[in-house]
């Protein structure tokens, strides 16, 4: 039997079920992977005929600024659990940071997000404040949710923010509502909505699909395939490579894309907000991308050999704005500045969440039931 | 007041809420054109038109999912469970989505929305068609749960169900379909209050607290333990599962001094033990012997007749319970 | 409040959903059906390149024979059920017997099956016995779940008659169960599995054809299309008109079917088997058919036009079968001494059913656990 | 006998099943190559081959439907749930369909699996992966639930649960993995019981019945109460909460004469509500005062520590209870 102290012990391993020793080598199935994972950015079925118009040299630098303010968050965050101030399933965005710049800045105030536990980009991008967000995933009283929802769970209705989720695929359903309500409304409104590669064999997706497409609902599925689920890669799960595939068997505008190019994913974003909003019906966006951290704070990464992480630099969002930004002429000096500039922005957030103060103890029980005097 | 039956109740209020409320709007399967596998949402869709009486694929995930969504953002979606053992396909959205969402995030958003639809046994549906889903729901906080047994309480509880700002699950019962009871017409409109129970026999010597169809069967046991055994009982319609009306019950039992808790739910961790721990609680003091439940027997019912008619709770069930109490018991009687 | 006279009324009407009256005309929805529901046996995109041998005479006499007990059983069911001798909801097999019969004589002993509420036609197809199958239907002793299951859940493990079940596509999962066993014991069997149109649509089945076309499972998917969905017209709630087509975006072979026509059934499923036991995987039928009878027992079919199904008793399966025997030299008197002789037979069912005797009160309480030592 | 963590005992008892019987297999997320989220099927595949240990999609729906199909035919699968919250995105296929095989199929066919994985809070995981989903599997009839709260009992339940031929909740708890205790070398098999509860602490003047984490909180509880309060309390660790060993509980209470029932789960219609019907039912006069229950509150179980804390009902709350029952009654003490 236990004795006292063997619960400590538990009690204080946090995120011990990630940082538990392994012995697993990297992925050596009987089965092999495609070539493309560990040769090139894209699978070979990539290239789309999306018309991608260069954006404004202004706004790839607030892009940039935006997808360096999310990724030193990420690296923030990453340090307070290492340091135990976060618990729980931490999922950072690093690597994916491009998905969701592209897709924000496409969209128009008013539309609506949903997204998964890997929400913190979508958050950001939607005009989220990282210092109220950090606050969130610490569980302190100035988060979004004051500290109820966590990382796993972002939200700010005034943003179009309306939730992640914790179970894979989940928010797509949420995403339809939104749709259907903007539909019944005769409203102009499109939601999106994000997931991962893995949500594609969660069964409600499929529902969705159909019922999105038969309705012409004014939706977008936005997969960010970073080619894992969890410790799994998808090619191990998957009965197809190309996952935009599945949905074209509901009739459905399906594409994929580079997830790592704002610009590509601002342009296909932007087709399907067209589509949508005119009636045309849903838009399927598979959006190539690539993890660069682990799965969750803690993850070893041992499912994965680190020469694949290490190639996957070169196509990283963050490389990709910088170089963009080099070719429209922005200097050196003043990508250093914005970095600075950001850097700074980041450790005040930080600083701003840990001196938030905890949710009072009685703030456990309320939320449960709205109160309100209607109906009753 | 005149008679109406218990789907012409349900009816009224479907349209009288979409008539109140441009927000209001139906979801399942089979609702729209056929309006409804029962009958609750007929002529609804010709009232209201494809936008807000929507025909869905057999889809109870996305369907329930996408009630969330629309309801997050102010439109109050009715959903039809066609049977609420479909529960269990939904069960995430309705649990780990539905019921947490105004908490997950910190009470910025709300989902005003109704899950309803049929369920229960006596019919011969057997094992996947005629569960009893009161005391799943009531397990998970955040939504509320409701099971009104008449037509009266039916109109006016899904009506007060649909303007609440909360998730309620709408319990009805398919053995009270069919069934008439006083209403009054359609222009004196009237809500029931979520979370009021109704004494619906009083009694001096046992506290029956129930509710949907084992009402009906808890009043026909009262008159027969009156008739043939002398026994009073009063019997309490819960009517809300979640919350709890524990202060109408406990009056009862104040004056009874005995409770039975009824439900048509499996027994094992359901609402007859959640008031049986309640009571010993809040107010032990008022019992004069022990507090018992009873629920479905632990099976998973039956389609023959006589074996699902020897699971469920009903009429000789409670009979043999509330006498058993009593032969447990000296100076049991209050009254006569 | 009720009186106790409402509450009996309640009770005595068995099927009373079913039953009460309807006001709704046929579909006059927004959108129109197609055209191939009303014109013809196959929608438009039905043409398949199956090469469908022509069976021996005296199997297809044998399948006239078992259609035939189908039919007469099924309208005796109806039968029974308007006397208030069954409840719940019945789902009659009559117009889909040649889907299950080209099946089952297309497989081999050992070879499991899986199917829904409407599974009357499976369990006589694969070796059930009509008067114990009747005996279930009406909750008898001698039934083989001795009542407890009841017409949606036929079961005969030594017939490889896996289950019905009353939700859904449930049942879809438990055959690639089924075959996973088969696989990982390196046995020659299959599954196969019967489902509805509808069922395209609930989630589980998607996530089963992924899993089915990844692992390369011995299992067919047999979807009988009745082109409804209780009182839906599937019209009305696909995003598109061919349902064979989902399936191949797994990259599943997948083919439509006549699924009227007991050789063409026997020929796709024989195929489909050899494909299976041949280690390619799964295979896709959709048979395309019409449901004669009502949803259930009781069903006033208000939802669709008299013609409709006035017109497809030209394509029904006992019609087919007779034209074939004829065209083979079986003439009328050979037909009508096999209907005899059926006839003759389910009256002994029936009758044996009726004298079957109400299971023992006790046995409500059995079954709930295996009783075993093991273990403990 | 040597100190191993609760990890080790529970892949211990994968590996000495799997080498026993050819018919048990695993299937789950991560399971195999990665050998699970929390390492629990580490090295499995290595040694059993890809067709014993089955990485799936994440389609819980699908593969725990195919468990059942495969037990049917006398397969023995091991599910893993990464986080037994999710059993809601499967409950149709756990309490429709596993749950009822046995019955519904009038006994022709059972479906003896295991579905594994961790729950429970503590570890600021949130709504949707820190809930204890014990007496949601206790309320439906065909399941068996094991939880238990020590290396040595988790796998001698584990390797009985696998033999056992009904369907089993093995439900593990976060907090425990890294817990060590002892137990016997793999050369010296055991089994423990399915429906057997141990007293792990004996005590004359409260029974505790609980299981689990709960447990050890309990246990702590004790101490203090002990120490600080010279309250003496029993502890009863049921390990399995269906079928439940009342027997032992209410040996113990007829001892104490005072019953408290704690778990994880949500209070509301919980197994504590269970144990309290029971009592009642069973044995009321074994009591001295009321009987009680504790469970998690009724919210959706927040990620900030301070509130997460609050939520869960462990050692505080259970010496506050405790002190809530010395306080109602004179003589409370039994012993010293
Ligand atoms: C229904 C459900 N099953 C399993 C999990 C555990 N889980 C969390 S993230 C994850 C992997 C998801 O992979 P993918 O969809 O590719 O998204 P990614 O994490 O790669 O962004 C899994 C299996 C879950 N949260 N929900
Ligand atoms: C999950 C689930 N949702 C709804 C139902 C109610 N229901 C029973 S049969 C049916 C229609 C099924 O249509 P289809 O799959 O086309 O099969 P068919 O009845 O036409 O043979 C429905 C909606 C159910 N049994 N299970
Ligand atoms: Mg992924
Ligand atoms: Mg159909």
């Amino acid at each position: 039997m236990q004795t006292a102290d063997n619960v400590t012990e538990a009690v204080e391993t946090e995120n011990g079920a990630a940082q538990s020793p392994s012995t697993s080598e990297a992925d050596t199935g009987s089965r092999t992977p495609p070539a493309s994972i560990t040769t090139d950015a894209l699978p070979s079925g990539s290239a789309t005929d999306l018309d991608v118009p260069a954006l404004p040299t202004e706004l790839l630098q607030e892009m940039y600024r935006m997808a360096l303010t999310i990724r030193l968050m990420e690296e923030a965050l990453l340090a307070a659990a290492e340091e135990g101030q976060i618990g729980g399933a931490m999922h950072t965005a690093i690597g994916h940071e491009a998905n969701a710049i592209g897709a924000a800045y496409a969209l128009r105030p008013g539309d609506y997000v949903t997204c998964t536990y890997r929400g913190h980009h979508h958050g950001l991008a939607w005009g989220m404040d990282p210092g109220r967000a950090i606050a969130e995933v610490m569980g302190r009283s100035d988060g979004f949710a004051k500290g109820k929802g966590g990382s796993m769970h972002f939200v700010s209705p005034e943003h179009g923010m309306m939730g992640g989720n914790g179970i894979v695929a989940a928010q797509v359903p949420h995403a339809a509502g939104l749709a259907l309500a903007s539909h019944i409304r005769g409203e102009e409104r499109v939601a999106i909505t994000f997931f991962g590669d893995g949500a594609l064999f969660q069964g409600v997706m499929h529902e969705t699909f159909n019922i999105a497409a038969k309705w012409k609902l004014p939706l977008i599925f936005y997969c960010e395939n970073n080619r894992y689920s969890e410790m799994t890669p998808i090619w191990r799960t998957s009965s197809i490579e190309d996952i935009y595939l599945f949905p074209r068997s509901y009739g459905m505008n399906s594409m994929q894309i580079d997830g790592n190019d704002v610009e590509v994913v601002h342009a296909a974003v932007s087709q399907a907000a067209e589509r949508a909003r005119s009636g045309l019906g849903p838009t399927f966006i598979e959006g190539i991308t690539y993890r660069l951290a682990g799965h969750m704070a803690g993850d070893l990464e041992t499912y994965r050999p680190q020469e694949e992480v290490e190639m996957q630099q070169a196509y990283e969002p963050l490389t990709v704005l910088r170089q963009k930004l080099l070719a429209r002429g922005i200097d050196e000096a003043r990508i250093t500045a914005i970095d600075e500039e950001v850097d700074e922005k980041i450790d005040e957030a930080v600083a701003f969440a840990e001196n938030s103060p905890w949710p009072d103890k009685a703030e456990t029980y309320l939320d449960v039931f709205v109160v309100s005097a209607e109906g009753e | 007041m005149r008679r109406t039956t218990y789907i012409q109740a349900l009816n009224e209020a479907l349209r009288e809420e979409m008539q109140h409320d441009e927000n209001v709007f139906l979801i399942g399967e089979d609702v729209g054109h056929y309006g409804g596998l029962f009958r609750v949402t007929r002529n609804l869709l010709n009232e209201f038109g494809e936008k807000r009486v929507l025909d869905t694929p057999i889809s109870e995930q996305a369907f329930m999912g996408m009630a969330l969504g629309a309801a997050a953002v102010g439109m109050r979606p009715v959903v039809e469970l066609m049977y609420m053992d479909f529960t269990l396909v939904a069960a995430d959205q309705i649990f780990n989505q539905i019921a947490k969402y105004h908490y997950m995030t910190g009470g910025l958003l709300s989902v005003p929305l109704v899950i309803r639809g049929q369920q229960g046994g006596g019919k011969r549906y057997g094992s996947q068609h005629s569960q009893s889903v009161e005391s799943l729901y009531a397990h998970f906080p955040g939504i509320r749960v409701v099971a009104p047994a008449t037509p009266y309480d039916a109109k006016g509880l899904l009506k007060a169900a649909i303007r609440d700002d909360n998730p309620v699950a709408f319990l009805e019962h398919k053995m009270l379909y069919f069934t008439r009871g006083e209403a009054p017409p359609p222009e004196e409109e009237y809500l029931v209050p979520i979370g009021k129970a109704d004494v619906k026999r009083t009694g001096s010597d046992v506290t029956i607290a129930t509710f949907s169809y084992c009402l009906l069967q808890a009043l026909e046991a009262a008159e027969t333990l009156h008739e043939e055994h002398g026994v009073d009982c009063e019997v309490v319609d819960l009517r809300t599962v979640e919350p709890l009306d524990t202060e109408t019950v406990w009056e009862s039992v104040a004056k009874t001094g005995h409770l039975l808790a009824v439900h048509e739910s499996y027994a094992n961790c359901g609402v007859g033990a959640e008031l049986v721990a309640r009571v010993y609680e809040e107010a032990p003091y008022l019992l004069r012997a022990p507090a018992r439940r009873l629920g479905m027997a632990p099976v998973s019912i039956p389609v023959s007749r006589v074996l699902e008619e020897e699971a469920l709770p009903w009429k000789k069930d409670i009979i043999a319970t509330v006498l058993e109490m009593e032969r447990g018991q000296k100076g049991f009687r209050n009254g006569n």
